[in-house]
């Protein structure tokens, strides 16, 4: 029974971290209608900024964070501008592609201009575990779980009840009647991007200090669709449900499962799960479904 | 086939009806076939017979690819259902048709269909959850569905044949002669890819691709004039994981063994950018597309080959070439989409239309 | 005050639509634009509103002004700004929002908050079937009461002008004679000038002061509404008189009948 | 033969299509309650109402489209209440949406093929092959859409994406569509709606002669009431959901539930 | 006469397995590079060509094939599905390829399949190392031992699970599995069971790509000593300490190597000369040793091969990839000062001995921990054998 207590705490923890992750492509998509398959690369990119500043130019931990998201606003304004926008109104799939493309785009060129070997930091949390009862804590996951509530907060704050909020639902909902309200749907577009990527930059940090930073930090990319999928793709809640869902189910799976089939589960249980519950709620837990009238 | 159409007066439904309906088109594509048969002799005379191996073995690749591409826009592009799970029923056929193989002995042409019909009794059950699921949400299920495919390969021996979870395949033979080398197997490709080509064309210009377009254009009004939208979508998956098997089959054949290695996510995507870069909905597109996905890289790395060594050593082009070859793929395809997000079939199409009144533009 | 000199509009940079359109809102008044399907009402209007670039549409010649100032080429947020706003035919609701949210989206351009609550409410007062439904999702209003909401949406931004496209579009008759009345009402108390594009000729000569014909891409009659009113070809094709000024039953329409293009 | 005769001959034929107090739900709204309607076989029946009244949702509910909560719909005598649409399509009901369902990547030709869909055959291997009976089967059926095409005079828009079409076309290949089903019933949504008088009269054209040449039976819902109460037979108004009146176009119209709830009093009512 | 000789080298600098090719590939082209420095081989240069296949399989049967057509004797392949891809047509084509660290295990078996060479030491050598390895840290004895293994989720995961069985019934120690999915970004479940509920005496862990330093940084959280981990050949590189948070972190922990690690071979002296020579630096990836290493290995057999098989010709006359093929199978003694295992590969064992050396870190270095040997032969036999009954 202790056992499990661990594995359901690990799967808290970890599954926090994965909303953090599935935040920045839940802000894009619910703004833009835009699937960002780049999502793990983003994350890479805000990694390899912070190792860049903390281990090649030796600065402090504050100075990488700053610059990480300074470096991410500004990417993300600039592939807004550059490739999104003129992909406004075109087929969502083309939005889609453009987006594996710029993965490809920043898995060569990322390692390329940051250095391809691997770097490491930590957060200025330390990395003593923390001893909770019988739970054993790790520092950098504690942190990222609780930016990842905090933006949960400020983000559902934010559409549910700003007006800048509700502008951007309008933008998404429809382009062309949102700009004839006097809604500049350019700008909120680039805000959409922007924010998304302040949550990958800071994902980046949380996730690159855990994993060292290399490519490979954009592997935990994958973990974001069933994330999405359970909890609704335009659902800042359900990014957070979804993520600690797939984060105790991976976990439970992998203490109990896993012995029986001889097998690692972790990574397929919590989309069988996302099957089931699509079944039932075809639009994830929270995710809003589509209007069909005729 | 740049075509006129002027001139021409089709007199009964059937002449309406015909692929080709124009004569010069019906011309091309003779021609078209007639290339396609001479070339690996052409090919060999030109460039002697081990560069000749190198230049078919990519046609040879592509040609593997078009069936793949093919079945995927039927789903993707004509039904409108996305799916990144394609390479997982590339797998289903390669190990039915290996296990078949080696296990019953049976020759390639029981085991090509067969592989074809497991992979689109998969499909189908993957097909399932469309019932109720849509848009992206289904896409990321088939994501699902490849990840439990996998899995399952990986974990039972019996299908994959063992911890290496490969089979090696004995190679195909036709009357006897064993087909090995690129110029052999091109043939044996080049008839599997020339069917998966007619028998689309066939598919979406009849009643079942109609009713393909019909969902995917307007659900609700489809079921709503009679089509039984859920049988069809399954009907759409089972086909296109037909092509889907049999590309699988069909690769296994070219390499000699079969390995779901080969199959993974990054394949599945590989094959979506092929249709979307290609044109959705679009049987030209798919070839495009195909072209275009497996050669680009070459290309680029060739040309780097060639005009790098102008400015760097060996060693830092080492270096350069596979980051800048990553990076350039990636910004070409964002490129094309920003310049013509329909896909390289409809820069043909503007091409040709452009040819059909030369000289006489407006 | 709103004033279309000679436009010419082109989508995907070939299908030429407007063919040299001009015309006229005046201050506090109703225009109105009649004509066929296909005739280009409703790219007027966008072209006005500025929402034509997102349709990959273009204002290739001649020049809109208002107050004398040009507007063509202007983004449509802007032009927003300055006090034009669009009423888009087929109602066009934020589905997602709620009936209040699509009213603070309307809102968009009004900075302080107050102001917004205000207009709230004189929007309620306008249409108290809204305010029922405030916390509604819009997309599942009926088509009147998403008309409304689209209507109001529009007040939101205390517009001096309004482009409405068809509101009277799959509307029940007497929530046609409400939304008229509306209409009307805002023109009279609020000075607001309208610019209508109407199907239903006889309630739109009805209201308007001024009114234009327009046929595939070209104004081919003009005049106040009463003159158009009398004229014999509006009776026929727009009203549905026959010569002696009776309506005329659908079930006589013969099957050629003849057809009158004022120019083609 | 006048219109009353035409009345009091139809009002005996046997209704081809019965409701029998169907109601329907959505959360808290009720948008159909407890509505019966019965429709004579050839008969034209309009269903007029305010916005909301659950006109729409009625027809959806025969097309199979919603499935009532409570109450029963048969066509000819057979139970289609439980019916899928893509069923009820193929017992021989046809419709056309309040906003124009056309598939528009396809040809107007495409379309009504598609409108054709439940009387062919073909199967995938056939149509892989499209040789021999698949072919003769796209041939024959392509003679009957030409009919269609004839009947509605779109012999210059057989090739046209129906994309690009005008509003007024659209709403005629939609109605082409239908009528390649071939059905028995023909439920119309709106058909006249965003249409100019010349084109409304057009409209109404095609439709009678359906009904009087081809024998439909016509669901008519429509806000315009010049139209209405000249071509129907018999008209149904519901209000919120319910059924307040019904009868002959006159006794419509006079009846004061009606002029309260929809029609009002002045010009935009009856549009005389 | 050939003037270069050209050997194909597959490498991964972008796909999935990149950090170890942007290592590995330096190191071998540096090797040959060194060689050629040096006047070449029986007076013949050689030319490595380098492609990039991105770990993707489609990519490496063109580059193969690119390989074929610029007349490669032999060729230096990457990656596991891409050695099982390409098996029949090096045997056809009649080609040898090298696939140290990867491939099957029972490719060791040179009869059956003559135109692969591990080289190196495969799965099943290095899985029979580990438990001797174990069982000399375990006191010599594994009876009634809880072992783990702990192993990437795919067949290369996979393979030494026969090996591990056979040798948990023949030493008498309970051998218990965890796999971890790819990507492997995380194992807090598995590195719980096995610390708290198994107990584990000791572990063996078979990871790639980022989980071998998560799972250095989940045993570090829950507390199990690194000492009693010991990791197979890609969980050992100096990149996957530094992505644990730096090799002070990882202390005690232990890894197979098949090269040797460090930089204090005469080899890295000659590079670095050669790279003064020339006016450069060093490469800054000379550093990461490990891989670097491998990559000279690779280099290495590949020379030694095409010497021997120049030799065999007396010198002149083309060689061709049946001649290179025979001049592996002549490999013997060629050591480079430590840095190569006492390998000797025949026509029957194309493994070349399956030897291995173990690291430890310590005192924030990987330090060299035993000599270069092998384990349990007698059962790594049967298997080869058994396995080429199976087909
Ligand atoms: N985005 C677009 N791209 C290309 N052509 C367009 C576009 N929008 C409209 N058109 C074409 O422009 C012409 C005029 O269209 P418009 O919508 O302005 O007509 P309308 O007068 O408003 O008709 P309706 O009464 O049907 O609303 C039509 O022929 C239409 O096909
Ligand atoms: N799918 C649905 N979900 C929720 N509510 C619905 C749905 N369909 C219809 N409604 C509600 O049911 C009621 C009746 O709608 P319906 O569309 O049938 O009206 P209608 O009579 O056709 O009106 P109109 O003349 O405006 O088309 C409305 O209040 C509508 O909001
Ligand atoms: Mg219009
Ligand atoms: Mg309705």
């Amino acid at each position: 029974m202790e056992f499990a207590l661990l594995l359901i705490g690990n799967g808290v923890l970890i599954g926090l971290m994965y909303s953090l992750i599935a935040l920045g492509f839940v802000l894009v998509y619910k703004a833009t209608d835009a699937i960002n398959f780049a999502q793990g690369e983003f994350v890479m990119l805000a990694a390899l900024i912070s190792a860049a500043v903390i281990v090649m130019a030796e600065l402090p931990f504050w100075v990488a964070v700053i610059v990480a998201l300074a470096g991410m606003i500004a990417f993300s304004f600039g592939l807004e501008r550059i490739v999104l926008r003129p992909l406004l109104g075109r087929p969502i799939v083309a939005v889609i592609m453009a987006t594996i493309g710029l993965a490809a785009i920043l898995r060569g060129a990322g390692p390329f201009i940051f250095g391809v070997e691997t770097k490491s930091f930590s957060l200025p949390v330390g990395d003593e575990p923390i001893f909770l009862g019988p739970f054993i804590l790790q520092p950098v996951q504690v942190t990222g779980a609780v930016v990842s509530i905090l933006f949960l907060a400020a983000f559902s704050w934010f559409f549910l009840k700003s007006r800048m909020g509700i502008a951007m639902r309008a933008v998404a909902d429809n382009q062309q009647v949102a700009s004839a309200m006097g809604i500049n749907v350019e700008r909120y577009f680039a805000l959409a991007w922007a924010m998304a990527g302040i949550v990958s930059a800071l994902g980046g940090i949380v996730w690159g200090s855990m994993l060292g930073v290399d490519v490979h930090v954009s592997l935990v990319g994958l973990k974001v669709f069933p994330v999405v999928i359970l909890g609704g793709l335009d659902s800042v809640i359900g990014a957070v449900v979804g993520g600690l869902i797939v984060g105790i189910v991976e976990n439970l799976a992998a203490g109990y499962l896993d012995p029986l089939v001889g097998g690692g589960t972790k990574d397929f249980a919590p989309y069988v799960l996302m099957i089931i519950a699509l079944m039932v709620r075809p639009y994830g837990i929270f995710g809003k479904r589509k209007i069909e009238r005729v | 086939m740049f075509h006129r159409e002027s001139g021409y007066f089709k007199t009964t439904y059937m002449a309406d009806m015909a692929l080709y309906p124009l004569p010069i088109a019906r011309w091309t594509v003779g021609v078209l076939v007639a290339v396609f048969l001479v070339m690996p002799p052409l090919v060999t005379g030109l460039t002697g017979g081990i560069a000749a191996e190198y230049y078919i073995s990519i046609v040879n690749i592509i040609m593997i690819a078009v069936v793949g591409a093919l079945g995927l826009n039927i789903l993707v592009g004509y039904t409108g259902q996305i799916s990144i799970g394609h390479a997982a029923f590339m797998s289903v056929g390669a190990y039915t048709a290996a296990n078949l193989a080696v296990k019953l002995d049976l020759p390639f042409w029981v085991t090509l269909p067969a592989g074809g019909i497991m992979a689109a009794a998969i499909g189908v059950v993957v097909g399932i959850p469309s019932l109720r699921i849509k848009g992206l949400y289904l896409a990321i299920a088939t994501l699902a569905a490849q990840l439990i495919i996998e899995w399952i390969i990986n974990h039972v021996p019996w299908i994959s044949g063992g911890s290496q979870a490969s089979i090696e395949v004995p190679r195909p033979t036709i009357f006897g002669m064993e087909l090995r080398t690129q110029r052999e197997l091109y043939y044996f490709l080049l008839f599997f890819a020339v069917i998966a080509i007619i028998a689309t064309l066939n598919i979406v210009r009849s009643r079942i691709g109609r009713a393909f377009i019909a969902i995917r254009d307007q659900d609700i009004a489809a079921e709503i004039i009679g089509i039984d939208i859920f049988r069809y979508k399954l009907i759409a998956f089972a086909i296109s994981s037909f092509y889907a098997g049999v590309t699988g089959v069909l690769y296994t054949y070219y390499l000699g063994i079969a390995n779901y290695e080969n199959f993974l996510i990054t394949t599945s995507i590989d094959y979506l950018a092929m249709i979307i870069i290609g044109g959705l909905g679009s049987v030209l597109g798919s070839i495009f597309g195909a072209i275009f996905v497996t050669l680009l890289p070459i290309v680029i790395r060739l040309f780097m080959e060639s005009f790098g060594t102008l400015l760097f050593t060996t060693a830092e082009l080492n270096n350069i070439i596979p980051a800048v070859r990553l990076s350039a793929f990636g910004l070409l395809i964002i490129v094309f989409l920003v310049l013509e997000p329909e896909g390289l079939n409809r820069l043909w199409r503007n091409v040709r239309s452009y040819f059909r009144v030369w000289p006489f533009s407006y | 005050m709103l004033t279309l000199n000679n436009i010419e509009v082109v989508y995907d940079g070939v299908i030429l639509v407007l063919k040299g359109v001009s015309l006229q809102a005046k201050e506090g008044s109703i225009t109105t634009v009649l004509g066929a399907n296909g005739a280009g009402k409703s790219t007027t209007l966008k072209a006005i509103s500025g929402v034509l670039y997102s349709e990959r549409g273009e204002v290739t010649k001649g020049h809109i002004e208002f107050d004398g100032q040009r507007i063509d080429g202007k983004r449509a947020s802007d032009i927003t700004r300055l006090g034009i706003v669009q009423v888009f035919e087929g109602r066009r609701v934020f589905e997602h929002l709620t009936t209040e949210e699509n009213l603070i989206a309307g809102a968009h351009i009004e900075r302080e908050l107050r102001k917004v609550r205000e207009n709230i409410d004189l929007v309620y007062s306008y249409f108290p079937r809204l305010r029922e439904r405030c916390h509604q999702e819009a997309g599942y209003l009926s088509g009147g009461e998403q008309q409304m909401l689209a209507i109001g949406r529009a007040l939101m931004s205390r517009p001096r002008v309004m482009l409405l496209d068809e509101p009277s579009l799959g509307l029940a008759p007497m929530l046609v004679e409400e939304i008229f009345e509306i209409v009307s009402r805002l023109v009279n108390q609020e000075k607001l000038t309208v610019l209508l594009v109407e199907q239903n000729a006889t309630m739109a000569l009805g209201v308007a002061e001024h009114g234009y014909v327009m046929e595939n891409g070209r104004i081919v009659l003009e005049g106040p509404a009463g003159k158009l009113r009398e004229n014999s070809d509006i009776k026929e094709f727009y009203l549905g008189l026959n010569e002696v000024g009776s309506r005329k039953s659908y079930r006589d329409v013969k099957h050629y009948k003849r057809r009158k293009r004022w120019l083609s | 033969m006048s219109a009353a005769e035409t009345l009091a001959e139809r009002g005996r034929a046997a209704p081809i299509l019965t409701v029998e107090g169907v109601s329907k739900k959505f959360g808290g709204v009720t948008a159909v309650h407890d509505v019966s309607l019965d429709v004579p076989a050839g008969a034209i029946v309009s269903v007029i109402g305010p916005n909301g009244a659950g006109k729409t949702s009625l027809l959806n509910m025969v097309s199979g489209f919603y499935r009532p909560d409570t109450g029963r719909i048969a066509l000819e005598g057979h139970d289609i209440t439980s019916l899928r649409p893509s069923q009820v399509a193929a017992r021989g009901i046809a419709r056309t949406f309040q906003n124009i369902a056309l598939f528009s990547g396809l040809t107007v030709l495409d379309n009504l093929m598609l409108g054709r869909h439940v009387h062919m055959q073909t199967g995938v291997l056939a149509s892989a092959l499209y040789w021999g009976p698949a072919l003769r089967e796209e041939v024959a059926h392509r003679e009957r859409c030409e009919e269609i095409i004839d009947f509605l005079k779109l012999q210059d828009l057989r090739k046209q994406q129906t994309g690009a079409l005008s509003y007024g076309l659209r709403k005629r290949v939609e109605l082409g569509r239908a009528l390649a089903l071939e059905p028995k019933v023909l439920l119309l949504d709106e058909p006249m709606g965003g249409m100019n008088q010349d084109e409304k009269e057009d409209m109404a054209r095609y439709v009678l002669d359906a009904n009087l040449e081809r024998k439909i039976t016509v669901v008519l819902i429509e806000h315009d009431m010049g139209v209405v109460m000249d071509i129907s037979d018999h008209v149904v108004v519901l209000d919120r959901g319910r059924r307040i009146g019904a009868g002959t176009p006159e006794e419509v119209q006079r009846n004061p539930d009606v002029i309260q709830a929809y029609l009002g009093t002045s010009r935009g009512g009856a549009q005389a | 006469q050939q003037k270069e000789i050209v050997v194909g080298v597959q490498c991964d600098r972008t796909g999935a397995t990149q950090t170890v090719g942007v290592v590995l590939c330096p190191g071998l082209h540096d090797y040959i590079a060194l060689i050629n420095s040096q006047g070449g081989v029986e007076g013949h240069k050689i030319r490595a060509i380098e492609i990039d296949h991105e770990y993707k399989v489609p990519q490496g049967v063109e580059s193969y094939e690119r390989h074929k057509k610029e007349g490669a004797v032999s060729i230096a392949l990457y990656g596991t599905p891409h050695t099982q891809a390409l098996t029949a047509k090096l045997t056809e084509d009649k080609i040898p390829g090298t696939s140290p660290g990867f491939g099957t295990a029972a490719a060791a078996d040179g009869k059956r399949y003559p135109y692969i060479f591990p080289i190196a030491a495969t799965y099943w050598s290095q899985g029979a190392a580990a438990v001797k390895f174990t069982k000399d840290q375990l006191g010599g004895n594994l009876k009634g031992k809880k072992v783990a293994y702990l192993f990437y989720d795919n067949p290369a995961g996979k393979e030494p699970l026969p090996i591990l069985e056979d040798l948990a019934k023949i030493e008498g120690f309970e051998l218990r599995t965890f796999a971890v999915p790819a990507p492997g970004v995380e194992m807090g479940a598995q590195v719980l069971d096995i610390a708290q509920r198994f107990r584990a005496d000791f572990v063996i862990t078979h990871l790639f790509g980022r989980s071998p330093s998560v799972s250095i940084k989940e045993f570090k959280r829950v507390g199990y000593p690194l000492r009693k981990v010991v990791a197979l050949v890609w969980g050992s590189a100096e990149a996957d300490l530094e992505a644990a948070g730096g090799a002070k972190v990882a202390e005690g922990y232990n890894t197979l190597q098949f090269a040797g690690v460090g930089t204090d071979y005469q080899v890295h002296k000659d590079i670095i000369a050669m790279y003064k020579k020339q006016g450069k630096q060093p490469p800054e990836v000379m550093q990461s040793t490990v891989y670097y290493n491998r990559g000279i290995l690779i280099g290495a057999v590949h020379v030694e091969a095409i010497r021997n098989a120049l030799k065999a010709k007396g010198g002149n006359g083309t060689i061709t990839g049946e001649d290179v093929k025979k001049g592996f199978e002549k490999i013997k003694g060629v050591t480079l000062g430590g840095l190569m295992p006492p390998l000797e590969i025949t026509p029957a064992d194309h493994e070349g001995g399956g030897w291995v050396q173990v690291f430890t870190v310590k005192g924030g270095k990987l330090t060299k921990q035993s000599d270069w040997f092998r384990a349990y032969p007698e059962v790594l036999k049967k298997h080869i054998e058994a396995d080429a009954k199976k087909s």
